[in-house]
């Protein structure tokens, strides 16, 4: 059970930092607070068994940061405190609470429904365990591989990959789309045909 | 962005090489310990940065212009593709057709290896293009063009 | 606690939303979809999550069924590491696009970049 | 031949990162076209050749070919383990699925990927470095493609991203400031759309153990319904409404559509809201979640809401592509409400609910024909005369008699006049929705119908008749490739009506559509009877 405090305790941490990132007025303190949300966030995952994650999660805080500090360092904010928009507040909060009452339902259920499964105890350790049991009692023999999350991602599910190396791609294609000085040639390079 | 003092300019020639290889062996375990190619792409990614932070972006830009990024961008996700088309060889999109080996060994899962290393190419390459776009984007912000 | 380790995820990811949707500035806003990726991150690995469960990395000498039966869900592990790739993807646009806004009106702020009728 | 389906996402994609490479290659940028017309033609060749090889193992009647494959071996079945001489069964992987419905929208989504790139051919000469749009357009139509054959849940999330993120980029394309600030929003209301699909996914996969959309719909099916899953439904529902931008969740589409290069803007609105909207909301309801009258009210309303709102906003503009880009709200809301109708009619009259997926899935078709059509030529029309004022046009169709036309029977396709194709789609709708005893839904259809008639009217009273005004007075004819991209959907629209609703190609390209649509859960059954864990 202490597990489940740690966790509790981190989480806790993640949203007081993700407040403060988002309401704080200094802008260079809230990239620091989403980057301890994001270091936060790691150490859960070193905690709930996925040193897997950890490690990528720590190095894209590392590059997230590293991008956000230039982005503002650079330039001067020159951003007013404008009264909040109510009418879009008014939304998010009330579309926020309708959210986590459903979420509460579904957690904790109502009726005879099936609920989401209690933490730490997933379907894989009861009797209906899903896809992922097949995966851990072969992947060895299957794929050949000692770390059976990069069986999954390269083998099992590699065709996902083929996808999360497109949209890599994509982004820094679309990045470089973004970041040309000049998208549209002159008029006068331009006569009609 | 200029450069900054001495002190970190040799620290960081030291440490950056020190962090690309060890980025390089990320990739290649990833079937065998946490990591893997992406991890390992965005080690050897942030060594890139350490340079261009210590050295200045246009260094950086000398050594790796733009159009070399694109190209081993471009090569690595083809490389990743040609991993899964090869599979028709054997029978099927995204057949892992060599021969898993032993558990443990560095030489085993068949294609996981190589679709790991084409991986790491491709984020490192790229990460490191957009990266080294926005910094000398980055270097002067004009407020009108 | 499980339950209450889930709604303060279910919270994290509406703090998320609120900086998307309320928020002005530009900065801010990117952090607001760091925030987002991570309650989703979070979310799929809880879900994943099998009490005093190990990393499903096989230790040497042992077998996969012995490692079936202590290891944590390794499919939600995958997918966050789709998810986390997508989320760097979507945030490095996001820069990209700022810091030309940036260039254009020398400003972050939403409510003087705004050329647009809703 | 049934191996060749995974080359349909991955030769796109391929050639997209040969684009990449061949461009800074001595000489390769000015290829870079050609390489994207070839892939996307070869495309095109490779699903016609791939829906004749199933159509032609179509039964006679309602059952159509299901062909599944599989990425890798894992399939489910049992094989011999070579090292302990034991049966074992191979766990599943991702499965891509060639039925009536994804092979009707391949071929819909390569084909006007066709025309579009034939247009831009001349189009882009106007923009900067144009092989990042040449690689970010094959990228985007590759993945639409996944989306459409993707048969497990978290890889149709993948492919919905890639191609999300491909139209943001390519929405800033012209590095204007509108086309900035437009491109921002729409990513921030995308992440937001997307993270709530992936928090649906979660929940799913914690309640199923499963991925693959056969299986969760399986164990869906002894679940039944407790609010988990209709959080997990709701979270699904509502972010691919906002990737659709179905009203309430509208407000990016006026905004990012118009601010693209005219192909662009015809691949989001023709295709885009389609494939990742309409497409996957269809999909997740009639084969995953299963039919519930819960989801066909959320559908219907979404559908009214749509329709109405869209069609009054669009009324009221006088900008030629935000005109266009309110009414392709309008016109998805017909294909949603066509399709809630059809869920809820099910259970009890099958027959009709077929009628209703027919209409749907017909006014898709055409609309992503009309709509293309309509985009491309307000792209030929800006450029020959820099405005997209209406009340600046008039007299187009003495000037550029190519474009004008074109666009004459794209306005007249839309607005639903006899000889074209949208006028069939609309009536089987409304005519449906009467059969089917829902009376008010059957006025509002008709009523916004009318409302679509003004609103073209108005286009063809300002834009294309009249006295030439003094911008298009000076006006010329755009490039004949222009011209061919245009003329290549203006045939379609001509010929379609009638072509797609009677003989062969009803039979085996619209029809198996339906019926693959409707009869989601017996995709189901092949699926489990597969095995394994």
């Amino acid at each position: 059970m202490t597990i489940d405090l740690f966790i509790l305790l981190l989480i806790g941490f993640m949203l007081a930092a993700g407040l403060i990132a988002v309401e704080t007025s200094d802008l260079l303190s809230a990239v620091i607070a989403v980057g301890a949300a994001g270091f936060a966030l790691s150490v859960i995952d070193l905690l709930l068994g996925a040193p897997d994650l950890a490690f990528p999660q720590v190095l894209v805080e590392i590059i997230t940061l590293v991008l956000l500090i230039r982005m503002i360092m650079t330039r001067r904010d020159t951003s007013r405190q404008t009264p909040r928009d109510t009418l879009r507040t008014a939304v998010v909060l009330l579309g926020g609470g309708v959210f986590l009452v459903a979420a509460f339902l579904a957690v904790v259920g109502l009726g005879a429904g099936a609920t989401v499964p209690a933490f730490g105890e997933p379907l894989l350790a009861g009797g209906h365990p899903g896809v992922s049991a097949a995966y851990l009692w072969q992947f060895d023999k299957d794929t050949g591989v000692a770390n059976c999350v990069m069986g999954i991602l390269l083998d099992y599910r590699a065709y996902d990959t083929l996808g999360e190396a497109t949209v890599i791609f994509v982004a820094i294609m679309g990045g470089y789309v973004v970041l040309r000085k000049v998208g549209r040639k002159r008029q006068a390079q331009e006569p009609s045909p | 962005m200029k450069g900054m003092t001495s002190i970190v300019r040799d620290v960081t020639r030291l440490v950056a090489g020190v962090v690309m290889v060890y980025g390089v062996y990320v990739s290649c375990t990833g079937h065998l310990t946490p990591g893997g190619g992406f991890a390992g792409g965005v080690i050897i990614m942030a060594g890139v940065v350490m340079l261009v932070l210590a050295f200045g972006g246009e260094r950086a830009n000398e050594l790796l212009a733009e159009s070399r990024c694109h190209v081993l961008d471009g090569s690595g996700a083809l490389a990743f593709a040609l991993v899964a088309l090869l599979g028709f060889f054997a029978g099927g999109f995204f057949v892992n057709f060599l021969p898993r080996g032993r558990v443990h060994q560095l030489v085993s899962g068949g294609m996981i290896l190589p679709a790991n290393l084409a991986i790491s190419l491709k984020v490192a390459a790229g990460l490191i293009g957009i990266f080294l776009a926005l910094v000398l984007a980055t270097r002067q912000p004009s407020s009108q063009e | 606690m499980g339950i209450a380790i889930y709604m303060l995820t279910f919270l994290l990811l509406l703090i998320g939303v609120y900086a998307l949707v309320a928020k002005k500035n530009l900065v801010r806003i990117i952090m607001g979809i760091a925030i987002l990726e991570y309650a989703v991150n979070l979310l799929l690995v809880l879900v994943g999550y099998r009490r005093d469960g190990t990393p499903p990395i096989l230790p040497r000498g042992q077998t996969a069924a012995e490692l079936a039966a202590r290891a944590v869900d390794p499919l939600p592990q995958a997918l966050v590491l789709t998810s986390i790739v997508i989320g760097l993807s979507v945030t490095a646009l996001a820069v990209a696009l700022a810091v030309r806004l940036y260039d254009k009106y020398g400003t972050f702020d939403m409510n003087d970049i705004r050329n647009l009728r809703g | 031949m049934k191996e060749l389906v995974p080359v349909l996402v991955g030769l796109p994609l391929g050639a997209a990162f040969l684009v990449a490479i061949l461009a800074h290659v001595r000489g390769g940028a000015r290829l870079t076209g050609a390489l994207a017309t070839l892939a996307v033609a070869a495309n095109l060749a490779l699903g016609i050749g791939l829906w004749a090889a199933a159509a032609g193992q179509d039964q006679p009647g309602a059952k159509s070919a299901v062909w599944t494959v599989w990425a890798g071996r894992w399939d489910g079945q049992t094989e011999l383990d070579q090292a302990t001489g034991q049966q074992r069964t191979r766990p599943i992987g991702i499965q891509l699925v060639w039925d009536g419905l994804s092979r009707f929208m391949v071929i819909v989504v390569s084909f006007v990927a066709f025309a579009v790139i034939v247009f831009s051919g001349a189009y882009m000469r106007r923009f900067t470095t144009v092989w990042l749009f040449h690689t970010l357009f094959l990228l985007m139509t590759g993945a639409m493609i996944g989306v459409v054959l993707a048969g497990d849940l978290f890889n149709l999330y993948v492919f919905i991203e890639v191609a999300a993120m491909a139209s943001y980029g390519l929405v800033a394309f012209g590095t204007e400031r509108e086309e900035l600030e437009a491109a921002f929003k729409y990513l921030v209301l995308g992440v937001v759309a997307s993270s709530f699909i992936l928090v649906g996914i979660a929940i799913l996969y914690s309640l199923t153990g499963q991925l693959n959309m056969a299986r969760v719909a399986a164990a869906l099916g002894e679940l039944g319904t407790s609010p988990a899953v209709l959080l997990a439904a709701g979270c699904l529902l509502g972010g691919l409404a906002l990737k659709a931008a179905m009203v309430p969740f509208h407000s990016w589409l006026p905004d990012a559509h118009p601010s693209a290069p005219a192909p662009i803007s015809a691949m989001l609105s023709g295709l885009l809201i389609k494939t990742v909207g309409v497409y996957a909301i269809a999909r997740l309801v009639f084969g995953v979640l299963g039919v519930h009258a819960v989801y066909a009210n959320v559908l219907i309303a979404l559908g009214v809401s749509s329709m109405v709102v869209g069609m009054l906003l669009a009324l009221g503009q006088w900008d030629l592509k935000r005109l266009l880009a309110y009414s392709s709200i309008s016109q998805a809301g017909y294909m949603i409400l066509a399709l809630g109708v059809a869920a809820s009619l099910l259970p009890h009259n099958r027959a009709l609910a077929g009628l209703c997926a027919f209409g749907a899935l017909f006014h898709l078709f055409n609309h992503a024909a009309f709509k293309s059509l309509l985009f491309l030529c307000s792209g030929s029309i800006e450029q020959a005369t820099g405005t997209r004022q209406l009340r600046e046009m008039g007299g187009l169709v003495r000037r550029m008699p190519v474009t004008g036309w074109c666009c004459r029977i794209g306005a007249l396709s839309i607005a639903g006049v006899p000889p074209f194709n949208g006028f069939f789609s609309k009536i089987i709708i409304i005519v449906a929705l009467a059969l089917a005893g829902r009376v008010v839904l059957c006025g509002i259809a008709a009523a916004v119908a009318v409302g679509t008639l003004l609103m073209y009217v108005k286009v063809q009273r300002y834009a294309l008749d009249g006295q030439p005004g003094p911008r298009v007075a000076a006006a010329r004819e755009s490039h004949w490739a222009m011209g061919a991209g245009m003329a290549i959907l203006a045939a379609v629209c001509l010929l379609a009506g009638v072509a797609l609703s009677v003989g062969p190609l009803k039979e085996h390209l619209l029809g198996p559509a339906g019926e693959a649509l409707l009869g989601g859960a017996k995709l189901a059954s092949g699926v489990a009877m597969g095995g394994g864990q």
